[in-house]
């Protein structure tokens, strides 16, 4: 199996761990990422307030570059792929913003024709590379662990026919295949704060409360998570909640591909577990004293 | 000496055709004398030695009858059928090609260009390195000649002159020719524009066994040994017969052949194959899009097949690229 | 053949600014005045109304007009109207032909020149079709006076009886083992209030004893074929295994079973034994066994009810049996289906315990159900706080975009019961809007309003856990603020969907479906009981959402429906059929196998094909594949088509 | 000069009683706008349509020609539907070789619910029939050939009934 890549800026930046782990995993299952050349940043929700047709030819761009491989795009990042798949979309779906974008990207000296699919990296895992192969690789690791999946809400919004909008099942699919506890979450998709953090952080924390209460009344181990943002935010203002609403916790918020990576034995720090602001250390020791019983 | 006066006249010409008609006059065998003995023949390129100068200098409708072969290819042919119409009472469109413009008319499918590559280039017995194609002018030491106009397309005799008398068949069978003939001398005549043949389709007197039918694929005739006893679409081989009028005598089906259609559609059917078209395809026995596919494109060459004497007499008449600069001319100019 | 005598007169309709509005008629009249054959040409305000009509009875006796031609509504709409106005003038009904310069041009085009040329196109086609109409002669045939009703519901109930009392011979097929559908179900019913049992039983056991009524539990329509008047139907009769006639219905059979399943009737929430009668007033009350899940079937070896039963009525040999049965004519009531709200996930059924769809909540609320009517959670509690959901599944972009039209009375009525059967638990209903139209309706939505039940206005978007409660999330539009409800018991109340083999269904009794999924009506206004194919009819919700009036109306509508044929006692059949000419048909046969009724034979001794026009239906296949022309379809032959289109396509 | 922005195709459209008249009906009564160019002719059956009667409306001077039926399994006689489906398939070819787009003959189903779906059909066939430009009638081609014919053409078939002497028949020429 092969795939183009789109990493994305975050997987390059702030998320290098869960780029790193993407690469592990892939590999081990011998799917190739072939990462596209000279791509640029997909404008993110941000370039839409200032620019619409702007914040559909941007992420175009990188769609055309990605078209020329002839390849699926497989994408990482929820945001990047929202983006992509918003571009996609109009593209395909609005005679006549087709033409705007055409022309648009014509400047720029680029031609797109409409023939790439993005995936998501969770989708490319659960339905081409498929369950079964997963536990194959996947030893007993994570046997005694319990994780909720939170997939936050840009991979199913806007309604897309790879995840429900309302309460997708895929990532839980995946853990139970490595072999973790996955109890019910009901707040699986809702809504991290994102950019809110930085304008209204009351608001922000508040809603990322919501998610580790869940979590720890689910009795969590860790939670697994699918995008950059949400992994920001769940991770690094634990101490800020903890303040605001007097809880105490410190619950690792990994991302999905390193959860794999352990499940697979590949070496933490190979799958970037030392970048992390909540140390997942507490969790590997534990695995390590488990694995010598 | 026998009163010659008395004798009505009579011509034969032949137009874009092969020469089969005139053997059909032929093929009436020792009654041809009595033809040749009722008339007073006035043309006849085939057989006799008339100039056109003589007929042109007839007075008009004195002649009696012209049977005219042939469909209208060129400005010569053309000339003629109008000559000859005004110079006779009565015209008879004579076999396939003057009724419905017959195998020439195949031609109204394809580019006058094309046709002309073929012939005088790419045909692998051809020399021809200067690319000479005919002229309609040409300066020889005695003179200037003149050659006819080769046309883009191919018509029907009645395309170009009214017909009084559709005498269809590829060739027509003799029992026909007499039976018009005789009736032209006895006077008896049906009213103008009549087909003087039977007004039911071929299959009334086809003598093989006919079931229900229903196809699954199609064979071509040379590639299987056909049952001679069982109707030929039951065995999956396309025959015109249903969709042919009658009077043929079934001589094809006789000798294990299908039906081609040269006796054209039957009483009041404008489109023969159209109508054939529709009654094949509609015996493919399949509600699947994938499946009918498969089995019809058994089918070679539809516009060949169904309509292998009627081109010029289809409601599509001729191909796009025939008319000069037409869309699609390169397409069609294989 | 063309008819040089043909005198048309053309008469444009206005109908009103319908199509004056878009069309100029005045143009469209002039513009036929012109064409060959017409010697006369009209406009007039309203063609259909009388004055309209006696022009064209008037021209037909002083002008010799012998062919008329109307350019106005849909054939569909007023053709009928139009034939009979020429037979009343001595005309031959079939010499009249229709333009459709509405429905197909004045109100599907935007430009009134464009608009104006497609109709005087149409006008054209019709003046150059004329001429070879032939006069035609309707047909009669008797009807079999027995009704077939399909599904036992309500509605069928009612159609059944009416027509049954009207002293003709009714069938009831119903599916599942015993009639009542949906209504059995419920305790209550609105606005009255009034209890659904007490108003339905007696007429199921007047169903079950009518002498004029064959009832068919258990069975299934399997294949329908011939037309109005007599249909031919094949009904498969599943075996019961227990013998009709000599079970007494005492049911010890059933409570000696050991072999326990959810019940479908209390959609889960009960037990039934293998075999089983789906509720106590069950019509007929003769068990059946479930071979799905009896130990005497799949392991072989169990035979208790055969011992137990005084009456010896249990047979496991009885076999499925194939009924083939003619008859006059159709009622299709075979009801809806509850929309699956585990594929809502949001609302949380199927993952939280007390989450319930409203019909489980029906049966929870039925002295009869799993709870003897109260109402408590899976943990044996009473409710504090009960949340009713509207519109689940329901004016919902994402599932069924259109009105479920009872359900907000059913919750309506769910909250009273919810409050009473549960000791005065809160109760709280989230709506979009509230559509009580219907007589007494809103009235009792008031009275409920008074009980107390708190009425949010909001939909419902999520259902939630928090702190071992559930919590319904909505904004409240009237508030103007986004709330979180705890409660202890969710009520969904889902969307009404057509059956899942609605399609076949529908293929079987060759009707058709609107997009909704339910079946179609021949008019949405004025035609709700008929469908497109003459003799086959609809009750109850298989046509569309519907409440208990609603469905009993129409079942007695249809069984009007039906009894007008039967009375009349025979059927008009239309002349327009393939006619195969012997002067030019060379038997070549290629239309018979072509022939959807085997209408089609061949005559050896002549040599010809012959078609048989009580069984031909004129839909013209034969004679499109008729080679040589010799099949012929009345009213649309060959030189009618021909013409038409030379007329609609000249320019 | 037509253009593609000043062509305006002649389009014939065989309406299968049951289904798509109906279905065009109900367009109208939802009031669904569409371009006027299909001119409707009704038949009980699209099975009834013959490749004669779409021949003839080329003849005739149509652009295109729109056959539209009942859903498969939901012909009102059965299966008509399926046998216009197998004419089709033969004609595309068939008209391919006259050097006609196959994409001017269009089969569609639209059943009596879907008024939109056929103003949808007709919008579309408009479009593409536009695009592929004029066809034109059949006689001013051939006419166009050699400049040698009539201007009123007979079509079609053994000229019986269009001698002039003959009374008028056949329907096919003039």
């Amino acid at each position: 199996m092969r795939y183009a890549f789109y990493p994305g800026c975050t997987l390059h930046g702030t998320s290098k761990e869960y780029y790193e782990s993407t690469r592990q995993v892939f590999r081990a299952l011998g799917v190739e990422l072939e990462e596209i050349r000279d791509w640029n940043c997909c404008g993110a929700t941000a370039l839409a307030a200032a620019s619409d047709l702007g914040s559909l030819v941007v992420p175009l761009r990188n769609l055309a570059i990605a078209e020329e491989t002839k390849l699926e795009l497989a994408v990482a990042c929820n945001c990047c792929f929202m983006t992509l798949r918003r571009s996609l979309e109009a593209f395909r779906g609005d005679p006549a913003r087709r033409a705007q974008m055409e022309s648009a990207l014509a400047a720029v000296g680029r031609h797109f024709a409409g023939k790439v699919e993005v995936r998501h990296i969770l989708d490319i895992l659960v339905n081409d590379v498929g369950l079964p192969e997963v536990e194959r690789l996947a030893g007993d690791a994570l046997k005694n662990y319990k994780s909720v999946p939170y997939y936050g809400c840009q991979i199913s919004r806007p309604k897309n026919p790879y995840f429900g909008t309302e309460l997708p099942d895929q990532l839980d699919d995946l853990l139970r295949a490595v072999g973790l506890d996955v109890p019910q979450f009901d707040r699986k998709t809702k809504c991290c704060g994102a950019a809110l953090m930085t304008s209204h952080e009351g608001a922000a924390l508040d809603l990322v409360a919501e998610i580790l209460d869940e979590a720890h009344r689910r009795g969590a181990d860790f939670i697994t998570v699918t995008c950059p943002m949400c992994q920001l935010n769940v991770e690094a203002y634990q101490g800020k909640v903890n303040a605001r609403h007097g809880t105490r916790h410190r619950i690792p918020v990994l991302y999905f591909t390193q959860v794999l990576g352990l499940a697979f034995d590949i070496a933490p720090l190979r799958l970037g577990l030392g970048r992390h602001m909540v140390s997942p250390k507490g969790l590997l020791v534990r695995r390590q004293k488990e694995a010598v019983q | 000496m026998a009163p010659v006066a008395a004798k009505p006249k009579l011509a034969l010409y032949w137009a874009a055709s092969c020469g089969g008609c005139e053997v059909a006059v032929l093929d009436t065998n020792e009654k041809i004398l009595d033809i040749a003995a009722h008339f007073d023949i006035v043309l006849w390129p085939v057989a006799t030695d008339h100039k056109y100068a003589g007929v042109k200098a007839l007075d008009d409708g004195e002649i009696d009858v012209c049977l005219f072969n042939g469909a209208i290819r060129n400005s010569e042919q053309r000339e003629m059928a109008e000559v000859l119409r005004k110079k006779s009472k009565v015209l008879v469109a004579f076999g396939s090609c003057a009724c419905f413009g017959g195998i020439p008319g195949l031609a109204n499918l394809f580019a006058r260009e094309a046709i002309l590559e073929r012939v005088f280039d790419t045909t692998p017995s051809t020399q021809n390195p200067e690319k000479t194609r005919p002229q309609t002018r040409w300066a020889a030491p005695e003179g200037e000649l003149e050659l006819p106009t080769f046309y883009n397309a191919v018509y029907r005799l009645d395309d170009i002159v009214p017909v009084d008398y559709y005498l269809p068949g590829c060739a027509p069978p003799p029992s026909l020719v007499l039976k018009a003939v005789t009736a032209i001398i006895s006077g008896q005549l049906p009213p103008p524009g009549s087909v003087l043949a039977p007004e039911k389709a071929l299959c009334a007197s086809c003598p093989r066994t006919k079931e229900e039918k229903k196809i699954k694929g199609f064979n071509r005739v040379h590639l299987v040994a056909a049952d001679p006893k069982k109707c030929f679409l039951e065995q999956g081989i396309i025959c015109c017969g249903p969709a042919t009028r009658d009077g043929c005598e079934a001589r094809c089906i006789a000798a294990n052949m299908p039906c081609r259609g040269c006796f054209g559609p039957a009483p009041e059917v404008i489109d023969q194959g159209a109508k054939l078209l529709g009654a094949i395809a509609t015996l493919v026995d399949s509600n699947d899009p994938a499946e009918i596919r498969r089995a019809l494109a058994g089918v070679a060459d539809p516009a060949g097949t169904f309509y292998r004497f009627g081109v010029p007499s289809s409601l599509l008449r001729v191909a796009r690229c025939a008319a000069p600069g037409a869309p699609g001319k390169e397409a069609m100019a294989k | 053949m063309s008819a040089p005598d043909a005198r048309i007169g053309v008469y444009v309709c206005h109908c009103g600014t319908n199509i004056a509005g878009t069309v100029d008629v005045p143009a469209v009249r002039d513009f036929a005045a012109g064409l060959p054959g017409v010697v006369v040409a009209r406009d007039y305000k309203y063609m259909c109304a009388d004055p309209g009509q006696d022009l064209i009875k008037k021209d037909i006796k002083e002008l010799g007009v012998n062919r008329v031609i109307v350019a106005s509504c849909s054939p569909r709409m007023h053709e009928p109207t139009f034939r009979r106005c020429l037979q009343l003038a001595g005309l031959n009904a079939y010499y009249f032909e229709m333009a459709n310069i509405r429905e197909q041009v004045a109100w599907c085009t935007a430009d009134k020149a464009a608009a104006t040329k497609k109709a005087q196109a149409l006008v054209r086609g019709a003046v150059a079709r004329v001429p070879y109409h032939e006069p035609l002669e309707e047909r009669t045939s008797p009807v079999c006076p027995v009704t077939l009703i399909v599904g036992g519901g309500v509605a069928g109930i009612e159609a059944a009886l009416k027509i049954a009392s009207s002293g003709n011979k009714v069938w009831l097929v119903e599916r599942e083992p015993s009639i009542g559908g949906n209504m059995a179900r419920f305790d209550k019913t609105f606005p009255t209030l009034d209890c659904a049992a007490c108003i339905l039983t007696p007429k199921m056991a007047d169903v079950g004893r009518h002498p004029n009524i064959t009832l068919l539990t258990y069975s299934e329509v399997l294949e329908v074929s011939g037309f109005i008047g007599n249909f031919e139907v094949t009904i498969k009769k599943r075996a019961r295994s227990v013998r009709h006639g000599v079970c007494t219905g005492c049911g010890v059979c059933y409570s000696k079973c050991p072999t326990k399943v959810p019940s479908e009737f209390d959609v889960g929430l009960g037990e039934r034994t293998a075999i089983y009668v789906p509720f106590p007033q069950a019509v007929p009350n003769v068990p059946v066994i479930d071979r799905e899940v009896c130990r005497q079937f799949t392991k072989g070896k169990c035979g208790i009810c055969q011992k137990v039963c005084p009456a010896g009525a249990v047979d496991y040999e009885q076999q499925d049996e194939i009924i083939k049965e003619k008859f006059g004519v159709i009622i299709i009531a075979t009801g809806f289906e509850v929309f699956d709200p585990s594929l809502a996930p949001q609302y949380g059924y199927g993952r939280y315990p007390d989450v319930y769809t409203a019909l489980q909540f029906e049966r929870m609320t039925n002295a009869s159900g799993p709870t003897t009517g109260r109402v408590v959670c899976r943990n044996g509690q009473e409710p504090k706080a009960v949340a009713i959901l509207h519109c689940i599944g329901s004016r919902d972009k994402n599932y069924y975009p259109y009105c479920s039209r009872v359900c907000c009375m059913a919750s309506v009525k769910a909250a009273h019961l919810a409050k009473e059967k549960s000791g005065g638990a809160e109760i709280y209903e989230f709506y979009i809007d509230m559509r009580t139209f219907g007589k007494q309706y809103e009235e009792f939505y008031n009275r409920v309003q008074e009980e107390g039940v708190h009425f949010i206005r909001g939909k419902g978007a999520e259902v939630i856990e928090k702190d071992g409660r559930l919590v319904v999330h909505a904004e409240d539009t009237l508030l103007g603020l986004y709330r979180e409800v705890p409660v202890d018991m969710v009520v969904l109340n889902t969307a009404l969907i057509p059956h899942a083999d609605a399609g076949r269904v529908a293929q079987i009794f060759n009707i058709q479906r609107s997009q909704d999924g339910f079946y179609l009506e021949a008019h949405i206004k004025l035609d709700p009981m008929k469908t497109a194919t003459e003799g086959v009819y609809l009750a109850g919700a298989c046509q569309s959402p519907k409440d208990i009036p609603d469905s009993v109306a129409q079942g007695a509508g249809a069984a009007a429906e039906a009894l007008q044929r039967i009375v009349a006692g025979e059927v008009v059949i239309s002349p327009v059929t393939c006619a195969i000419d012997a002067d030019r048909c060379a038997g070549c046969r290629m239309c018979i196998p072509l022939c959807p009724y085997t209408a089609i034979t061949f005559n050896a001794e002549k040599g010809v094909s012959e078609c048989n026009e009580a069984l031909c239906k004129g839909c013209g296949t034969c004679v499109a594949s008729c080679a040589s022309g010799a099949a012929r379809l009345k009213h649309f032959d060959q030189r009618q088509l021909l013409a038409q289109i030379e007329g609609v396509a000249a320019s | 000069m037509t253009t593609p922005e000043t062509f305006e195709p002649k389009i014939v459209g065989f309406l299968c009683n049951w289904c798509t008249y109906a279905g065009a009906d109900l367009a109208g009564v939802s009031r669904l706008k569409y371009p006027p160019n299909v001119l409707p002719v009704r038949v009980m059956c699209s099975g009834r349509v013959e490749p004669e009667l779409v021949l003839k409306a080329f003849w005739e001077g149509a652009d295109g020609v729109l056959i539209s039926g009942c859903h498969p399994g939901d012909c009102h006689y059965i299966e008509g539907n399926y046998k216009t489906l197998r004419r089709k398939e033969l004609l595309d070819r068939l008209l391919e070789q006259f050097g006609i787009e196959k994409e001017r003959l269009r089969l569609t189903w639209v059943s009596a619910s879907e008024g939109d779906l056929w103003a949808r059909v007709v919008t579309e066939t408009v479009e593409a029939v536009r695009r592929l430009g004029p066809l034109g009638r059949t006689r001013d081609r051939l006419q166009s050939c050699d400049g040698i014919l009539a201007a009123d053409l007979p079509a079609g078939g053994c000229c019986h009934g269009e001698h002039p002497a003959a009374e008028g028949g056949g329907t096919g020429g003039r």
